[in-house]
């Protein structure tokens, strides 16, 4: 079933790597409020925003993903004592070298939502998905093999 | 290659509303390895449930994707169904339909399209699981608890009254800790000994408890319910099981002139010494540093007059291998040092003192035998300044950003028991705040202020000056808003304490991990408060934080109780999804070890046989009752040797490409 | 360089002699003047053979990861860079010190063969390199060139002359001297221009790569035993970029896996036989890592915690990306 | 048949499926593969070889252990040991594969060893190759002189084919002789138990046979030995070689020994021809 | 017969090249110079001698598809979706890269045909052009390469300030017949185009390498050759990269992956190097396990394997890319000295 009709709107895809403990609770939260955001948000779930390779993040976009976001547990909060801390240094790091490498940078993004958060959950992929929307599909990092073609 | 079912729930309309549960069903089907697909009413249900374990039986399912609820809903239910039905629990995924669909989702259409998607990713993800058993590992039905004072003692008694063995390590002669050098105790002004030393007692008593005194840690291996340690235990020259503890050579000691660090230095003992009369054990130990015989080699007063034979110049150190399932760290505090608050002339004027030495000076066993006298001039003094919050709360450098807790209520206690008993004495209490938040402690405060006619002055002391043997305090009093100076007898001052410094070595060794103040870290701040997140570790009394006697004690128990629970178990069952090293790619280069959290990556040795290549080399090595599975050595690994099992990056992987397709 | 080179021979000699050393890893004369090959030399004799000039640019310190695996010890001659690199080798328990002797050599920077080509230089028949200069003798006329000019970018920007490890030294009072850029300047630039331009620039650099892996393997920091992109296993396996995106992904992720242990020795970029300025990858993460976490070189010791091995409660959040200006 | 279908290029597989599975030893299975209409997917002789893939899994050559005097099926035995032969391992009837072939020289069955005292001897999952000549000179065994078949592995259940062995080739008169082996002990086992190059020089073979090895590379090389102590000369003996191949048509550039393709020119080499290769296999 | 074009008039030449087929040519990207397909900006670099690749790209390419599957349940369908044959020309190529076509010829046009390289062949038209300035790592005259007088379609010159062109075969011929137009007769010119090949022929004659002999190197020293010892000292120093596989002209050898791209599997074909660790990897072991024995296989592939197989031909036509891109200098020229007969010494 194809996902974007021709002609149909824009909208863009959006892949959140979500930690167990904080964040995909914040989901499920989001959820169980039954507060609204983009049905292109599509969620997978890691023990902890540690576990976040960037070849994970390269990969949504190589086979069409139109931004990434990854949410984790609150600096201080994660489950595991620091794998945010990590995730985050090494997300700065990845970010910095995507829009250095001339990749838009609104196209990724990290949050911080505690399973308490749903609505900020909610409110951050309404954003994050309006900001995508403005910037279109992901040209610069997509592989036509993999977006355009038939097989 | 697997055999998929997948089943997709209705969760009565709370799904079907939402998401055409049939169309999921039946999509799934042209998806790879899925073999099955049925959607029903209930799937957590009886009926689901049992529609899960026919599915299993008759189409000999490698795997089930279920489409329902939240994973943190009812994951460990089929993964339970599945398991009765012989398949391993974690060939279970679960697409999470509801609260990430069908919930925040109002047209069908595009519920349905997504949940085919989550679907879809849940089996890409499931084709790549693999059946992961849960390690098991015995545990070992004995506690160590590092440190003798209240908070260990009290840890060591609750573990040991469930029926367990505990053994005690305490670095100095006695156990004891800092309680046994307090006076009174605040808000109910009982007295410390009275309390503590009944509980020494029980201690040494108990059957099930073994005091190490004068002893070490000197290393650790192992992990959760089994772990090894090596315990120094430090030459006394004093043969234990011998000595009666009659005090004679205490007695004739020629060399009296250390300083009793029990009191403070505020005065000497001998070179052979028990800390103080109610020490336990009560069995004296040589300062070999003050002993006349081990600097010159002639004296043996003491062996002369011991008609037990107990003395022995040739005693060793001794270390003694002990296995354990469970650590407790409570290793305490002290009060930080105060070389460097030159202000206060702590180090130049012998009465400026600190709270601690003035516990001393009030006490009936200590060097003044309770009477409140200037250490300079053995004066009672008229005037007694107390200064809060040195090195507490600072700013500044040298001090400490935290607020360590105890100081306001001790200062309290302090002035008031003064007042009590030399009622003629002025006191006043700098402070900036006082902070007050427990049980009676508020009321025991403002009994101090307006009871006993306690000076408190909101503001700091500048200056601690010495002239003609008498201190001139120049404080603020940021109330009246003008300077102060106060012409004092002695100055006591509040200072802030830290963790003992044997902490340090200890969290190095055991990883358990430490904030900038060297306060062990609990594994969750609010929810886990006495374990340490390296398992198998708990924290009792002041080394996690500072706090009372009350807290201390409360925390004491609560640790016990996590002991408890753990030495309860006959086997530890762990968690299946932990990280694993492919040793053909490992490297060795020890970035993993770097950013694990729990110390449960160490590094080997190993003949690696990679495509007929034999190779003996350092690969790291993942123990799996510590690891804990939060991945982050998975990433920081350049050539993808780490990996974690449940998660690994071919799962991600495949549901990113499902997801995406 | 040629008394360098004359203190190499002599020292070399003396600990093979002695003993002290089973084999001497230093570089071997070549065809022409600029094309000398690293190479082992076992006895006295063959040190003959040894050069020293300005094309050793050929970095030692990964050799070592083998070398040292070999009973015996092995002398290796290091220039200020390449001490880094072997810092970072030993960081990472891949070289075994106590079987090597380092030999800290004097570098009056390496010299760009590809520049010199670039500049119309063809059928070299003999170098000289004359102090500051360069003279080449070629089929088509003599060419003369200031040292400066022709230098490889990694020592255009070189990080110092400081060897940050070494036995000894050997290192000559009167090397020549140059005087260095600042290495971030063209990160900065790049950093400077829009999002769009930087994206055109880098296209058109990585649509240059051929997938030789030449980079990777004259890496120090890349020393894995299989790569991912070689491992079909790892789900990433790429030998060659059928993609555009293969292009990007395969030198951002090796960017990724040396941030924070890279020693910027910029061999990539020289063994690039399409010029791809790589260092501008590593030197970008440098430079972040420096404005983010501090300070930070790989390889300036052998001990301390590489920046992505550690972290500060406070450190900044990955946002910062979005809120620094430029477009 | 789908011989005739026609492709641009050899590299581009044709369409097989898999019409039997079964279990052989714990890590070999052999399966049966049809063209899509039947029949087999194209003729071969004995020896040779064939690309299977999976799309996206893999792809890798495997003998065919089939006769080609089989006109219904092919025939693969395959042992488990990388990823593509898991996932064949754990197919079911009915999966199609993909197969391209087939390739390399086969043993020369028409020309040099017509009419001559045949000697096959197999270790383990080597035994494959083997199959596919011992069945064609069953079929035309009048074109032969006598058959010796010795075959050996590690336990009697890594004995590849057992049941055929048993059924088809022992017990029928003087058609062929069996010799089997294992390599140690084994309850239930009355046989004999030897490692192969031990057995076969304990056999005393007369020096008249030609032999045909084929087994793991430790096992060939001291068979050759065996052989030739009991006095047989290089020229005499052919086994067959295995090395990572990709093409299947000489042209990749990884099977080479010296300037042969095992691929290609190979995978069959009677041994003294392989003494003027390199030793890099 | 000779026709001449002024070079101030190329352009012309190369927009009436391109049309209708693809024109490739050595360009400047970045400031490398590599073979390139035509546009009217580009910036066309005839001066450049080597470029970084060579034009084999063209007729074997670096990556190309072969088939396509798709795979639903157990069903499996073959699409064959090769990519689309059109004809081109690559202009400016010189003598070396012109006679590795040959070498790839006997590869890929041997039985089986690898039809994706037949139809290219068939497709490409070779432009080639004599080389004015040989440099100092070439060393095509010991293959009895003529850089002054190369193989191709149509051979070119330029001598002054004209192109001359020389159509040498009826595909040469058939390109010829749509360009003719731009050009004048210069039949009247061979005694000038015969000087300038002599001065070239007179360059190549002092280069270095050129005084190399192949010597001993042919299919009778197989054994000799492979078990010298000299081996391990010539590949101590090399890193195991492709850059001089992927640089050479003549080096053919490939790999076959599939790509799962999200709606199906591609396979396709990508250059391999045998310098590559895994390159003969197999999972219970690998035959070549150390970076000698795939350095060797590479040599003497070129100079003793090749040879063997087809008629004394050597797979390696002197270009000296390689001598020019190690990444640590150590190239086929120092194995030829460091193996062969004295004189090289």
């Amino acid at each position: 079933m194809p996902i974007n009709e021709e002609g149909a709107a824009f909208k863009p895809l959006i892949v959140a790597f979500c930690c167990n403990w904080c964040s995909y609770a914040g989901a499920d939260l989001a959820g169980s409020s039954r507060l609204n955001y983009p049905v292109n948000v599509k969620v997978i779930r890691v023990p902890c925003s540690c576990r976040v390779n960037p070849l994970f993040i390269l990969r949504a976009f190589q086979r069409g993903a139109d931004g990434v976001i990854m949410c984790g547990c609150h600096p201080g909060d994660c489950h595991y004592t620091s794998g945010n801390y990590f995730a985050r240094r090494r997300m700065a790091l990845l970010f910095s070298m995507l829009d250095y490498l001339g990749i838009e940078r609104g196209r990724t993004r990290v949050e911080w939502v505690s399973a308490a958060e749903g609505a900020k959950f909610a409110n951050t992929m309404n954003q994050f998905a309006e900001t995508i929307s403005a910037l279109g599909e992901c040209r610069r990092l997509e592989d036509i093999r993999c977006v355009e073609s038939e097989i | 290659m697997q055999k998929i079912g997948v089943f997709v729930c209705w969760c009565g309309s709370n799904i079907a509303a939402t998401v055409d549960v049939e169309a999921v069903a039946q999509a799934s089907l042209s998806e790879p390895g899925v073999v099955f697909s049925t959607n029903y009413q209930y799937m957590c249900s009886e009926g689901g449930q049992s529609a899960i374990r026919n599915a299993i039986a008759e189409h000999g399912l490698t795997g089930i994707v279920v489409c329902a609820c939240s994973p943190r809903m009812h994951e460990a239910t089929f993964r339970k169904t599945a398991a009765v039905a012989g398949l391993n629990p974690y060939m279970v995924e679960i697409a999470n339909i509801r609260e990430q669909c069908s919930w925040i989702h109002r047209d069908k259409e595009e519920g349905t399209k997504k949940a085919i998607i989550l679907a879809r990713a849940a089996v890409a993800k499931l084709n790549r699981n693999v059946p992961l058993i849960a390690g098991e590992s015995q545990v070992i039905k004995r506690a160590l608890v590092i440190g003798g004072g209240i908070a260990g003692i009290q840890t060591a008694l609750d573990v040991a009254d469930a029926g367990y063995e505990v053994d005690i390590v305490e670095k100095t002669p006695t156990i004891g800790g800092k309680m046994a050098m307090l006076d009174k105790t605040f808000p109910t002004l009982d007295c410390a000994a009275c309390i503590l030393t009944p509980k020494m007692v029980d201690a040494s008593a108990h059957e099930k408890i073994s005091l190490f005194t004068y002893s070490e840690v000197e290393s650790v291996s192992g992990f959760v319910g089994n772990f090894t340690v090596n315990i120094r235990k430090k030459a006394r020259g004093v043969n234990s099981d011998l000595c009666t503890g009659c005090g004679v050579c205490i007695e004739k000691c020629p060399s009296k002139k250390a300083k009793s660090e029990f009191n403070q230095g505020l005065c000497n003992r001998s070179a052979i010494y028990i800390p103080f009369a109610q020490a336990i054990p009560n069995v004296p130990v040589i300062d070999r540093e003050s002993c006349i015989k081990f600097q010159t080699g002639k004296c043996g007063v003491c062996e002369k007059v011991c008609t037990a034979k107990a003395i022995d110049y040739a005693q060793e150190d001794e270390i003694i291998t002990r296995q354990y399932g469970a650590i407790v760290l409570a290793t305490g505090f002290k009060p930080i040092s105060l070389e460097s608050y030159d202000e206060f002339q702590y180090n130049q004027c012998p009465d400026v003192i600190t709270s601690l030495e003035f516990e001393r000076i009030c006490n009936a066993a200590g060097p003044t035998k309770g009477k409140v006298l200037r250490p300079s001039d053995h004066e009672p003094p008229k005037t007694v300044v107390f200064v809060q919050c040195v090195g507490s709360r600072a700013t500044v450098e040298c001090g400490k950003t935290y607020c360590s807790k105890i100081c306001c209520m001790y200062t309290a206690k302090h002035a008031m028991l003064l007042r009590e008993k030399y009622p003629d004495t002025e006191v006043y209490v700098f402070y900036i705040d006082v902070r007050t938040p427990g049980k009676s402690f508020d009321e025991f405060y403002r009994r101090a202020v307006e009871e006993y006619g306690v000076h408190y002055i909101k503001g700091m002391v500048g200056k601690v000056a010495e002239e003609d043997g008498r201190l001139i305090v120049q404080g603020s009093d940021l109330i009246a808003d003008k300077q102060v100076i106060i012409e004092a007898d002695m100055v006591v001052l509040a200072a802030a304490i830290e963790p003992d410094p044997t902490a340090r070595s200890l969290g190095t060794m055991f990883t358990a991990s430490m904030d900038t103040n060297d306060f062990f870290t609990e594994a969750h701040p609010k929810l886990r408060p006495v374990e340490s997140p390296t398992a198998g570790i708990y924290l009792s009394g002041l080394c996690q934080g500072p706090k009372d006697i009350p807290d201390t004690v409360a925390q004491a128990g609560a640790a016990a109780s996590k002991v408890i629970g753990l030495l309860s178990k006959d086997k530890l069952v762990g968690n299946p999804c932990v990280a694993a090293c492919n040793e053909p790619l490992c490297n060795g280069c020890s970035t993993c070890e770097l950013v694990c959290p729990y110390g449960a990556i160490t590094y080997e040795e190993h003949l690696v046989v990679d495509h007929g290549v034999r190779e003996t080399r350092r690969v790291s090595c993942v123990n799996e009752a510590i690891c804990q599975g939060c991945g982050a050595c998975t990433v920081t690994c350049p050539s993808g040797a780490m990996d974690l099992k449940g998660f690994t990056n071919l799962q991600i992987m495949a549901e990113v490409d499902a997801i995406c397709r | 360089m040629r008394r360098v080179r004359d203190m190499m021979r002599s020292r070399a000699g003396e600990l093979l002699k002695d003993g002290a050393v089973t084999r001497v890893l230093g570089w071997k004369s070549g065809e022409f003047y600029y094309d000398p090959t690293p190479s082992f030399f076992d006895t006295e004799e063959s040190l003959d053979e040894l050069v020293y000039n300005g094309f050793s640019a050929a970095m030692l310190s990964k050799y070592l990861i083998e070398a040292t695996k070999k009973e015996g010890r092995v002398l290796v001659f290091l220039k200020p860079c390449d001490t880094y690199s072997f810092n970072h080798l030993l960081k990472e328990h891949k070289v075994d010190r106590e079987k090597t002797y380092v030999i800290g050599v004097g570098c009056g920077g390496m010299l760009d063969i590809e520049k010199l080509r670039a500049l119309g230089v063809k059928g070299i028949e003999s170098m000289e390199e004359l102090g500051e200069n360069l003279v080449i003798h070629t089929l088509y006329g003599d060419k003369k060139f200031a040292r400066g000019d022709v230098l490889l970018e990694k020592c255009a920007t070189c990080k110092g002359l400081e060897h940050k490890a070494s036995d000894e030294l050997a290192v000559p009072d009167e090397l020549w001297e140059w005087e260095t850029s600042d290495r971030f300047a063209r990160v900065s630039e790049l950093e400077g221009m829009t999002s769009g331009e930087r994206f055109a620039f880098w296209r058109g650099e990585l649509s240059r790569c051929i997938r030789c892996n030449a980079c990777r393997n004259a890496c120090p920091v890349c020393s894995c035993n299989k790569c991912v992109f070689d491992n079909p296993r790892s789900g990433v396996i790429a030998k060659a970029n059928a993609d555009t995106f293969e292009e990007n992904m395969f030198h951002i992720i090796r960017a990724f896996h040396v941030a924070g242990r890279c020693t910027d020795c910029g061999e990539c970029s020289r063994v690039c036989p399409q010029n791809i300025p790589l260092h501008l990858l590593n030197r970008k993460f440098i430079k972040d890592i420096n404005a983010f976490y501090g300070e930070y070189q790989s390889g300036e010791s052998v001990d301390g915690k590489s920046p992505l091995t550690e972290f500060r409660t406070g450190d900044v959040e990955p946002g910062i990306v979005h809120e620094r200006g430029g477009a | 048949m789908c011989d005739s279908e026609i492709r641009s290029d050899l590299l581009i597989p044709r369409l097989g499926v898999v019409t039997d599975i079964r279990r052989d030893t714990p890590d070999v299975k052999t399966f049966r593969v049809n063209g899509p209409s039947g029949g087999v997917c194209f003729s071969h002789m004995p020896g040779q070889c064939a690309m299977l893939s999976i799309p996206g899994v893999g792809e890798a050559m495997f003998s065919i252990t089939s006769s080609p005097t089989n006109k219904e099926y092919m025939e693969f035995s395959i042992k488990k040991c990388g990823s593509l032969t898991e996932w064949l391992h754990d197919m079911e009837v009915g999966q199609q594969v993909a197969i391209r072939g087939p390739y390399g020289n086969a043993f020369p069955v028409e020309a040099e060893l017509k009419g001559k005292d045949l000697l096959f001897i197999a270790g383990g999952i080597g035994l494959a190759p083997l199959r596919s000549v011992i069945n064609y000179v069953r079929y035309y065994r009048d074109n032969y002189a006598s058959v010796d078949i010795v075959y050996g592995a590690r336990s009697m259940d890594d004995l590849v084919d057992i049941d055929e062995i048993r059924n088809e080739w022992i017990g029928r008169g003087d058609d062929v002789n069996v010799h089997l082996t294992i390599d140690r002990p084994q309850e239930g086992w009355d046989g004999n138990v030897a490692f192969v190059p031990d057995y076969v020089k304990s056999l005393n073979f007369p020096t008249t046979k030609t032999a045909l090895i084929c087994g793991p590379p430790i096992m060939i090389k001291f068979v050759l030995k065996a052989l030739q102590e009991l006095g047989f000369d290089k020229s005499q003996v052919y086994t067959t070689l295995e090395l990572r191949m990709k093409c299947g048509i000489g042209k990749c550039g990884r099977c080479n020994v010296g300037a042969k393709y095992v691929c290609r020119d190979g995978p069959v080499f009677r041994c003294d021809k392989m003494e003027e290769m390199p030793d890099e296999y | 017969m000779m026709l001449k074009l002024s070079i101030e008039k190329m352009g012309e030449l190369f927009q009436r090249l391109a049309e209708g087929r693809k024109l490739y040519l050595p360009l400047d990207r970045g400031g490398q110079v590599d073979f390139g397909p035509w546009t009217p900006e580009a910036k066309v670099r005839l001066d450049r001698l080597k470029t970084i690749k060579s034009a084999k790209d063209f007729f074997f390419p670096q990556t190309e598809n072969i088939v396509s599957f798709k795979r639903q349940g157990k069903d499996i369908s073959i699409i064959e979706n090769r990519d689309a044959e059109e004809p081109f020309v690559v202009f400016g190529v010189r003598g070396c890269d012109a006679r590795s076509l040959d070498v790839l010829d006997r590869v890929f046009l041997c039985d089986p045909v690898d039809s994706f390289y037949k139809a290219r062949r068939e497709n490409g038209v070779v432009v080639s052009m004599a080389c004015s300035e040989p440099e100092e790592t070439c060393f095509c005259s010991i293959f009895g390469i003529d850089a002054a007088d190369p193989q191709g379609d149509v051979v070119t010159y330029i001598i002054g300030d004209f192109l001359y062109w020389d159509e040498r075969t009826d595909k040469g011929r058939a390109l010829t017949e749509t360009v003719k137009s731009l050009f004048s007769d210069a039949s009247g010119d061979s005694s000038l185009v015969e000087r300038s090949r002599g001065e070239i022929r007179d360059i190549v004659s002092r280069l270095p390498l050129c005084s190399l002999s192949l010597e001993g190197f042919d299919g009778s020293a197989l054994k000799e050759k492979f078990g010298s010892p000299l081996w391990s000292e010539l590949s101590q120093a090399c890193v195991g990269c492709g850059t001089c596989t992927y640089v050479c002209p003549t080096c053919q050898c490939y790999d076959i992956q599939d790509f799962d791209t999200g709606h199906g599997i591609r396979r396709f074909r990508c250059w391999d190097s045998c310098m590559y660790s895994d390159f003969t990897l197999m999972a219970h072991g690998n035959p070549r396990k150390s970076q000698v024995e795939r350095f060797r296989q590479r040599f003497m592939h070129k100079l003793i394997y090749f040879p063997a197989n087809n008629d004394g031909m050597y797979s390696c036509v002197g270009c000296g890319r390689c001598v020019a891109k190690c990444p640590i200098s150590m190239n086929i020229t120092k194995v030829i000295k460091a193996l062969g007969v004295e004189v090289n010494v």
